[in-house]
């Protein structure tokens, strides 16, 4: 098991957290993502059908770049997936400064459709590369999307965990839980690496690794999908 | 019919509202360069509902008054730097907002009404930095249902790059359906194409489906490879080692003017 | 994958809401033949936003309910001669509205918003006999600006009939861009159509842009010349003859049921 | 003069009416407002676009039923032609039905476009086949659309003219004013078949007649293309 790439982990986990679904969307520039969805459509667990607008084998959409929206309007849209250059423990993300608004000391590039798809997509899936103090912030600076709404305000689903390379968390109540570590982490490095306050269970799991058959079925039907859209990501994972 | 460039991009006044889109539905980049070289001014941009290159070239090269957009952002990394530059120094009007917002108030402005509801966006920071929009009481529900109205925006000119068009001026867009929206809710359309075709695209019942009808489009221009160096559809990929060389230069002031002077006003600027 | 007739109008259960469309969109005649022989009861018809022999069939026939539209004519003969009987009869709940305030109440339903606004209809008659509707002071004027809200349909089920469909389940409609509408705003489409071909239209760039993608599909029914006796496109004209004799048949409630016994119940029904 | 068809003075006034518009839309069955749309076009004094959904080469739309509306509203067209099963002095138009709305005496199609059309085209010019008291009517019994608004209501337009087989009237200051009556007609004939009140100057005047350019026009150029949209009209307009 020691020799699973990291990233095995995290589509194991992000794979999970799609079960049952059954239209998910993904952006640009997400393979990890892309992999845990193209496997869990092969094992049938999930992602029936996935959306990738960037590739055309993957874009079935037909009424322009609105459709991504209107259709989670709809409730057609059952899984998606949001960052922030910060996240705080209220599942807010922050995608558009940090310091003050009017004069920022970082710029990033904007909202993009974060504000209206983290109401209308039940399940959002929050994953950050980079898990630190300064992107797992106490509070945002500015809250692109808030992670939860007060009663009355219309919201159809929301933050259901935030994977990082060091752990997985769940979004209940408001508030994360830390769900499991990754092998090789500890929970000393998420404390300290992690700004915000988190519930915990008193024994924290190890993230779970695929078991044979998903394993499998990632290297021989997931990796030759992933080789056409991500040819970099899947030459780290899987080799030439 | 044709225009040249530069017949095109002069009809683009100082100080209007320009409209367009992103790096998927086609940018019209060498008319992107011409309106840069004819020294457009004041201008207020609006992306439908982010940008690229196009827009950081603009606030780079001093056309932009103001910005409405979801994002503008280069590849992996991250913010537009003549973008993230301008809103440090506050030397732009940035009216942040969220891409359906953007599609929401084209579509007021196609459909002709002041203002199109959208759900979400509650809570969100972006209500206080935009005056213009206004949360009411869903007045259809029973009480305690705010909801967000985004008001209309009817852009003088909508700018992008198509893959044909033909001799009656009408404009095939394939998939791109966004730029029907646009064309509807701007005043007048400024296309360019890499190609025009004879006849009418109207009587070929397979293409007139996705194509834009003359009564929208203000004038069209010729440009081969017109959305270099960014991709386009599946004709081309965007030229990765110039976005490489972009981003390298435009990292300061200086080295943005090395680029425009390169790249935009010189020679090479006419590519 | 295709359905037959019958398996395909079983999806739509007594007492759903269905949404059709116009003539000029392809009407599905023969699984509304299908749809009356099943014996369908206590539908709402929607038309978007208007309907001619189908909503008159179906009114004759005594399935519907309700019927929301903004006309209900055939021909240059007026209205629909079973419309105007139940409405004479008060036999029928009948919403009037106008054409683009039933588009707009679907593409409400489409974006996922509880209403559109709507220019225009201040001072109608409509307003008065539409309690769903609601008159508000546009929010964001300066007041006194009365402005409409027409309130979001979400129909069970659009039915309409298509010149082809492909193996993957995705239709192809042409430029008849209100079936897009009627799709998204509803939570599932039945469709027949002229013909199914082999392969993914969506992998043909031409005609991937016209193409409903089976996202939005719940059941396709291969139904040839499936319009009759109504126009299909440019594929088939109206059968002017039978039309004439329906009109001539529909004129009485007796004349209808011998209509219906020859035309929709017996075996001529099945063409 | 006397030679002329009747229907010849409709076109005429008619093609007057849309001096100066540059985009005419017209509805389906309407074979008189084509005939004057397509000769102002060939004139040069209007009409320059011309779209008749039903009619291949004269349809123009590709964004779905929609898109008439959605023009009208941008503001992209400068003329329409609509009617009522009654029209009253006020412009008012009935589209609906006679009697009471909940159990009528007679029940027509429905009110179309007509409460939408009314206000968002500049000029929307009336035409009624039938001129009696029983279509034009001192008061309509239901109100498909308005002939006019208070002050403050969105308007963009309304009707500018009604015109029958008798006589043509103007409509302004929320009535109608009788502009001229067909040669082959009398004052006491309009009279007589108009149950609204109506200005009139002291003398009206005969409809005036298309001069010999026009006339060539429409008979060498517009009756080509008239035949192939509406062949009765044109068989007993200019023989076959």
């Amino acid at each position: 098991m020691s020799t699973l790439a990291p990233e095995i982990y995290l589509i194991e986990t992000v794979r999970r957290l799609l079960d049952g679904t059954h239209h998910v969307a993904i952006g640009a520039n997400s393979p990890m993502p892309a992999a845990a969805a193209l496997l869990a459509r092969r094992l049938g667990t999930g992602a029936a059908r996935v959306s990738m607008q960037q590739f055309p084998q993957f874009s079935s959409f037909t009424d322009g770049g609105r459709e991504l929206f209107d259709l989670a309007g709809q409730g057609r849209l059952d899984a998606f997936f949001l960052s922030g250059a910060q996240i705080d423990g209220r599942g807010n993300i922050n995608l558009v400064a940090v310091g003050d608004y009017a004069a920022p000391k970082a710029r990033f590039p904007g909202s993009w459709g974060s504000a209206y798809l983290y109401f209308a997509v039940p399940r959002v899936i929050l994953f950050r590369s980079e898990h630190s103090r300064r992107s797992l912030v106490e509070r945002v600076d500015f809250i692109s999307a808030p992670g939860s709404s007060p009663p009355g305000v219309w919201r159809r689903g929301g933050p259901v965990a935030l994977v990082t390379p060091l752990c997985a968390f769940a979004f209940r109540d408001g508030g994360f839980h830390l769900a499991s570590i990754h092998p090789g982490h500890t929970l000393e490095e998420v404390l300290d690496q992690t700004a915000f306050d988190f519930a915990r269970p008193e024994k924290v799991p190890f993230t779970a690794a695929p078991d044979d058959t998903t394993l499998r079925l990632l290297r021989d039907a997931v990796a030759p999908e992933l080789a056409a859209l991500y040819p970099h990501f899947h030459a780290k994972l899987f080799g030439c | 019919m044709p225009l040249s460039l530069d017949d095109l991009v002069a009809q683009i006044p100082d100080g209007c509202t320009l409209a367009v889109c992103p790096d998927y539905s086609g940018v019209a980049m060498a008319a992107t360069r011409a309106l840069i070289r004819r020294g457009a001014r004041d201008l207020t941009l609006v992306t439908l509902p982010t940008s690229s290159l196009q827009a950081d070239l603009l606030i780079g090269a001093g056309c932009l008054r103001a910005i409405e957009t979801s994002a503008v952002a280069l590849g992996e990394a991250g913010a537009g730097p003549r973008f993230a530059a301008a809103a440090k120094a506050g030397s732009l009007t940035i009216r942040d907002a969220t891409c359906p917002a953007i599609h929401a108030a084209l579509q007021a402005s196609e459909k002709g009404v002041p203002f199109l509801p959208l759900r979400g966006v509650i809570g969100s920071d972006l209500i206080k930095q935009r005056p213009d929009w206004r949360v009411i009481d869903n007045p259809l529900g029973s009480g305690g249902d705010p909801l967000l109205l985004v008001p209309a925006i009817r852009p003088d000119i909508a700018l992008f790059h198509a893959p044909f068009a033909d001799e009656a001026g009408n404009v095939w867009v394939g998939r791109r359906r966004e730029l029907f929206t646009l064309a509807h809710a701007s005043a007048g359309s400024l296309v360019t194409v890499e190609e025009i075709r004879p006849g009418n695209l109207l009587d070929d019942e397979t293409l007139a489906p996705a194509t834009i009808t003359s009564l929208y489009i203000q004038g069209i221009a010729g440009a081969p490879r017109g959305a270099w160096p960014l991709k386009f559809g599946e004709r081309y990929a965007e030229d990765q080692a110039h976005l490489a060389e972009y981003l390298r230069l435009a990292a300061t002031a200086e080295g943005f003017q090395q680029y425009l002077e390169r790249w935009v006003l010189g020679p090479e600027g006419h590519r």
